[in-house]
């Protein structure tokens, strides 16, 4: 019963969806958009609140045990913010809510992000070691790449440009294509896995 | 009569069918007609082999290196992806089957995600794999857990975790984005053996530069049938391959008659 | 100076601290930046989500079709409780199911049919000449695909073709990774710039 | 120990790097792209009033390489007075899609309603986009400042796909792919894009299918835009970064080999 049901669930709306995709009528039109709008938004966001208490649980024990205490606590107080500025100043144009996003949480994402370039000459120094043929493929193909897209001006412009971009539009994107193929054909049997009930490691494994 | 009946028939199935995506359909059906042939069919007869995939003898040699070393082994979907695609159903079937190992070896399992469904399913997945191990009482819930759906939040929150349990093998394995080398440089730093997997093709170029081993897009959906030892999932990889002897034909055929005949478009789908 | 470019570029630079090693002044923005993303995400949520898609229309607009989705995110509360977390399974079918339904004929006909018929070409120009580099597309995506093939171990002639095939794959993560590094400079480009001009005023 | 410290002078390299070619006041000659050059002249070719949507399918964090790409196919929007829809698939986009549209518009005058609307975020992006197809006045029953549909002059008319010319995605991820998968191949809408240099090798099969029609990538793309509609921006200002940046990364895999080949010939002597 634990098993079965949610197993029948989920092979209905898959084969429900996977109908109303190749109909044209007004009504299956509407349907196609009410499950896959309101149904998919509406169950993420409550499933967003319990994972939300779950993150305050998590972190209110690491309080308890006196574990990263000061640390936890930010995490919880800013958490709390958020919502509180929300309810009292409301989120448009130049609310508290908007400011707090724009010089507390924006200017530290994009520098997590720019830590990326770091990273970046790091892996370049450590992980690009013409160790075995493919692997000096790999380098050779990064570094033509780079040189066409410096700005050098000349030479670079009128012989290496024009090479690095016919790698790029052909042997390069048919690989690209070959594993786009492969993922689709992937990702195809699963659904289909999934829709017939034979996949069901998302109960919990079906062994 | 029959004849206008049937005329009947025809342009009222032309008003509710969309006609520009027969080609799919047909293409769905010959492909559930092959997965239902190798699944129910072909797969009472005989066993499957699969060739063997390198990443795959890592994944057992990571487990085994954290249980040896009494270190934490940590798993992450990555933020790119949703409970609903099919990557990240393909990485639940690996992290049942790590979390199989890890119960019985009592080695911490940490799960950090962005998506406070899939930390659902995943609670769920590791506990039924620890119950099957036969140590329901050391599954942790709390290890598996939703860190913010912000990308770099996300990030920010792996990285922490690596840095504060130094763990001895990481597993990046679902749908990544930028944050991809953030974890595997981390991860490096830390000194953990790390496998990746994802079928986003950009960050694959970073995983195969900066982790030990890389499942490049359909070997993880592979990878997960021939981890679980799950026979249909290996069935469906042997449907995969029919399919792709299929498409080669397809090509070469199509190519063929396009070169001779440069106006024909049959082959446009 | 403005108190919003102050908290920024400190902040900023905490995050970098991280380049030379874990530090307290790392992991206090980072959990700063863990809560305050939750907590934004919690009320962008709310007010399109929650709000303007269930609330609103449910309760003052009488959309009564919404009790559906309503009662499905409610099981997911099930999962509060070890006893009725098994509840939580049925919104989460729905999810996987209809995202399965979607999957399908998108996956088949963006990725496998269109990527198939752009592959296709013919393999002579107009004036006769060999067309090579749609023969070399031709042959990259057929060894490619063969790399791909799982049923037999790569020997013999599937062996060389699947090699062919890792040559293809490794030029185009060659070809990522030089593209990628564009990008994640100019992110760096942009940091610094904030730092540089709106944060020292060193430049304008 | 040591790689720890190897890893920190690469990095110090790389600050230095940018720190001071950011202060020198050169800028190089840029040469537009014929890639660059197609957007151009169909954004160009589009008669006065045609309406594009503008999806701002990034985050926050990516600001930096988005910013000039987006400013630059507004201006030259606004130039041609095509009427503007915006609409973001990604949370954090919203604020920063609704603000350059903003800026750019008071460059030319343009007014909200009339010229250019906001429609603001949708999340789940895959059902927004679907959604769309099937009706925009009920997948944004209201715009991002709480105005109804149908009180926007603008607005009039426009029901679905069929009623604009092209969907333009000013992407920093995988975003643009769902346009592709479900925009264009359900729904047949023109798909172009503005994408972060990181996607540009994931686009590419889609642009040469034709399933993309147009593509402007990176901070050069950028710069070579400014230059096409003679506006200079901030993607000229940081080419010459860029480009020593790049060199920096050649020299790091260089130096990385000659290590590795020395190494190896010390274990072999």
């Amino acid at each position: 019963m634990r098993r079965r049901v949610p197993q029948l669930v989920c092979g209905l709306f898959g084969l429900l969806i996977f109908t109303l995709h190749f109909l044209t009528s007004d009504q299956a039109h509407r349907t196609y958009r009410l499950i896959l709008d309101d149904y998919y938004q509406i169950v993420f966001a409550f499933a967003l609140l319990v994972g939300v208490v779950s993150f305050i649980r998590v972190n209110l024990k690491a309080v308890e045990r006196g574990k990263d205490r000061p640390y936890r606590i930010v995490s919880l107080l800013g958490l709390l913010l958020m919502p509180v500025l929300a309810m009292g100043w409301g989120i448009g144009g130049d609310s508290p809510f908007l400011w707090v996003f724009d010089n507390v949480q924006v200017p530290m994402q994009a520098t997590v992000f720019a830590l990326l370039a770091f990273y970046v000459a790091s892996a370049s120094f450590r992980g690009f070691r013409a160790r075995s043929l493919p692997a000096t493929v790999l380098l050779l193909s990064a570094l033509l790449t780079l040189l066409s897209r410096s700005d050098l001006g000349g030479f670079m412009a009128e012989y290496i440009t024009p090479v690095a971009d016919w790698v790029r539009y052909n042997p390069s994107m048919s690989a690209r294509r070959a594993i786009l193929i492969g993922i689709g054909l992937g990702s195809l049997t699963t659904s289909l896995r999934v829709i017939l009930g034979i996949e069901r490691t998302w109960l919990g494994g079906g062994k | 009569m029959l004849l206008s009946n049937f005329v009947l028939l025809n342009t009222s199935i032309s008003s509710w069918f969309d006609w520009s995506q027969l080609p799919v359909l047909i293409g769905t059906l010959i492909c559930v007609l092959i997965v239902l042939y190798t699944t129910f069919y072909q797969a009472g007869r005989r066993k499957f082999k699969m060739r063997e995939i390198a990443g795959l003898r890592a994944v057992e040699d990571a487990i085994g290196r954290a249980t040896e070393m009494a270190r934490p082994i940590l798993f992450t979907p990555g933020w790119g992806g949703d409970i609903q695609r099919p990557t990240t159903i393909a990485s639940m079937n690996i992290l049942s089957h790590i979390a199989e190992t890890t119960a019985r070896y009592d080695c911490p399992l940490i799960y950090p995600t962005h998506d406070p469904v899939i930390m659902s399913v995943a609670q769920e997945v590791v506990a039924e794999s620890y119950a099957r191990a036969g140590h329901p009482d050391r599954f942790q819930s709390d290890n598996i857990r939703y860190v913010s759906s912000s990308q770099f939040g996300y990030a920010a929150a792996v990285d922490g975790l690596i840095c504060r349990y130094e763990p001895s093998s990481i597993f990046l394995l679902g749908t990544f984005e930028a944050e991809s080398l953030i974890l595997a440089e981390t991860g490096n730093s830390v000194g953990a053996i790390q496998i990746a997997g994802t079928d986003s093709t950009i960050q694959l170029s970073f995983f195969i530069v900066a982790c030990d081993y890389t499942l490049i897009g359909e070997e993880l959906f592979a990878a997960s049938g021939y981890l679980s030892g799950d026979e249909s999932i290996l069935a469906s990889v042997r449907s995969q391959d029919i399919i792709k002897v299929l498409i080669a034909f397809l090509l070469i055929a199509a190519t063929l008659w396009a070169t001779f005949d440069p106006d024909s478009s049959w082959w446009r789908f | 100076m403005d108190i919003g470019i102050i908290i920024a570029g400190l902040l900023t630079l905490a995050i970098f601290s991280f380049l030379y090693r874990d530090n307290p002044v790392y992991k206090m923005a980072e959990s700063l930046l863990i809560g305050v993303s939750i907590g934004y995400f919690l009320v962008i949520t709310w007010d399109n989500t929650l709000r303007a898609n269930l609330f609103d229309p449910l309760f003052t607009g009488g959309e009564i079709d919404l009790l559906i989705p309503f009662g499905l995110g409610l099981l997911m509360f099930g999962r509060f409780s070890s006893k009725t977390s098994a509840l939580s399974r049925i919104p989460i079918a729905v999810l996987i199911g209809s995202g399965a339904g979607v999957a399908i004929p998108a996956m088949l006909g963006a990725r496998t049919l269109a990527q198939m018929s752009a592959t296709v070409q013919p393999l002579l120009t107009e004036s006769g000449w060999l067309n090579v580099s749609g023969l070399v597309v031709l042959v990259g995506v057929l060894c490619t695909l063969a790399y791909f093939y799982f049923s037999r171990e790569h020997q013999g002639t599937l062996g060389r073709v699947a090699k062919t095939g890792t040559w293809f794959l490794m030029i185009f993560f060659g070809t990522t990774f030089g593209y990628t590094v564009m990008s994640r400079m100019s992110t760096l480009i942009g940091r610094v710039e904030f730092l540089l001009s709106d944060f020292l005023k060193l430049t304008n | 120990m040591k790689q720890l410290q190897q890893r920190h002078y690469v990095f110090i390299g790389l600050a230095l790097v940018v720190i001071v070619t950011m202060l020198l006041p050169y800028r190089p000659e840029i040469v537009p792209s014929a890639e660059t050059r197609r957007m151009h002249e169909y954004i160009d070719s589009l008669p006065e009033g045609s309406v594009l949507l503008i999806s701002f399918d990034h985050e926050a964090s990516s600001l930096p390489e988005i910013k000039p790409l987006a400013l630059a196919l507004l201006r030259h929007a606004f130039s041609k007075r095509l009427k503007l829809i915006g609409i973001a698939l990604l949370p954090e986009g919203t604020g920063v899609g609704y603000g350059l549209m903003r800026e750019a518009a008071r460059e030319y005058d343009m007014s909200y309603g009339e010229d250019f609307v906001y429609l603001g975020f949708r999340p789940q992006y895959v059902a927004a986009i679907l959604s769309m197809g099937e009706s925009i006045p009920e997948t944004f029953p209201e715009d991002y400042l709480g105005q109804a549909y149908d009180q926007l002059p603008m607005l009039n008319g426009i029901e679905n796909y069929d009623d604009l010319a092209c969907v333009i995605s000013v992407a920093d991820g995988s975003l643009t792919t769902h346009w592709v998968e479900y925009g264009h191949a359900r729904y047949r809408v023109k798909v172009s894009a503005f994408v972060a240099a990181s996607m540009v090798t994931t686009y590419d099969p889609y642009l040469a299918s034709g399933q993309i029609y147009a593509m402007v990538s990176g901070l050069r793309g950028a710069a070579e835009y400014e230059k096409l509609i003679g506006i200079g921006g901030s993607g000229a200002r940081g080419m010459l970064a860029q480009t020593s940046m790049h060199l920096y990364v050649i020299l790091m895999i260089i130096i990385g080999n000659l290590i590795y080949f020395r190494q190896k010939q010390r274990g072999r002597g």
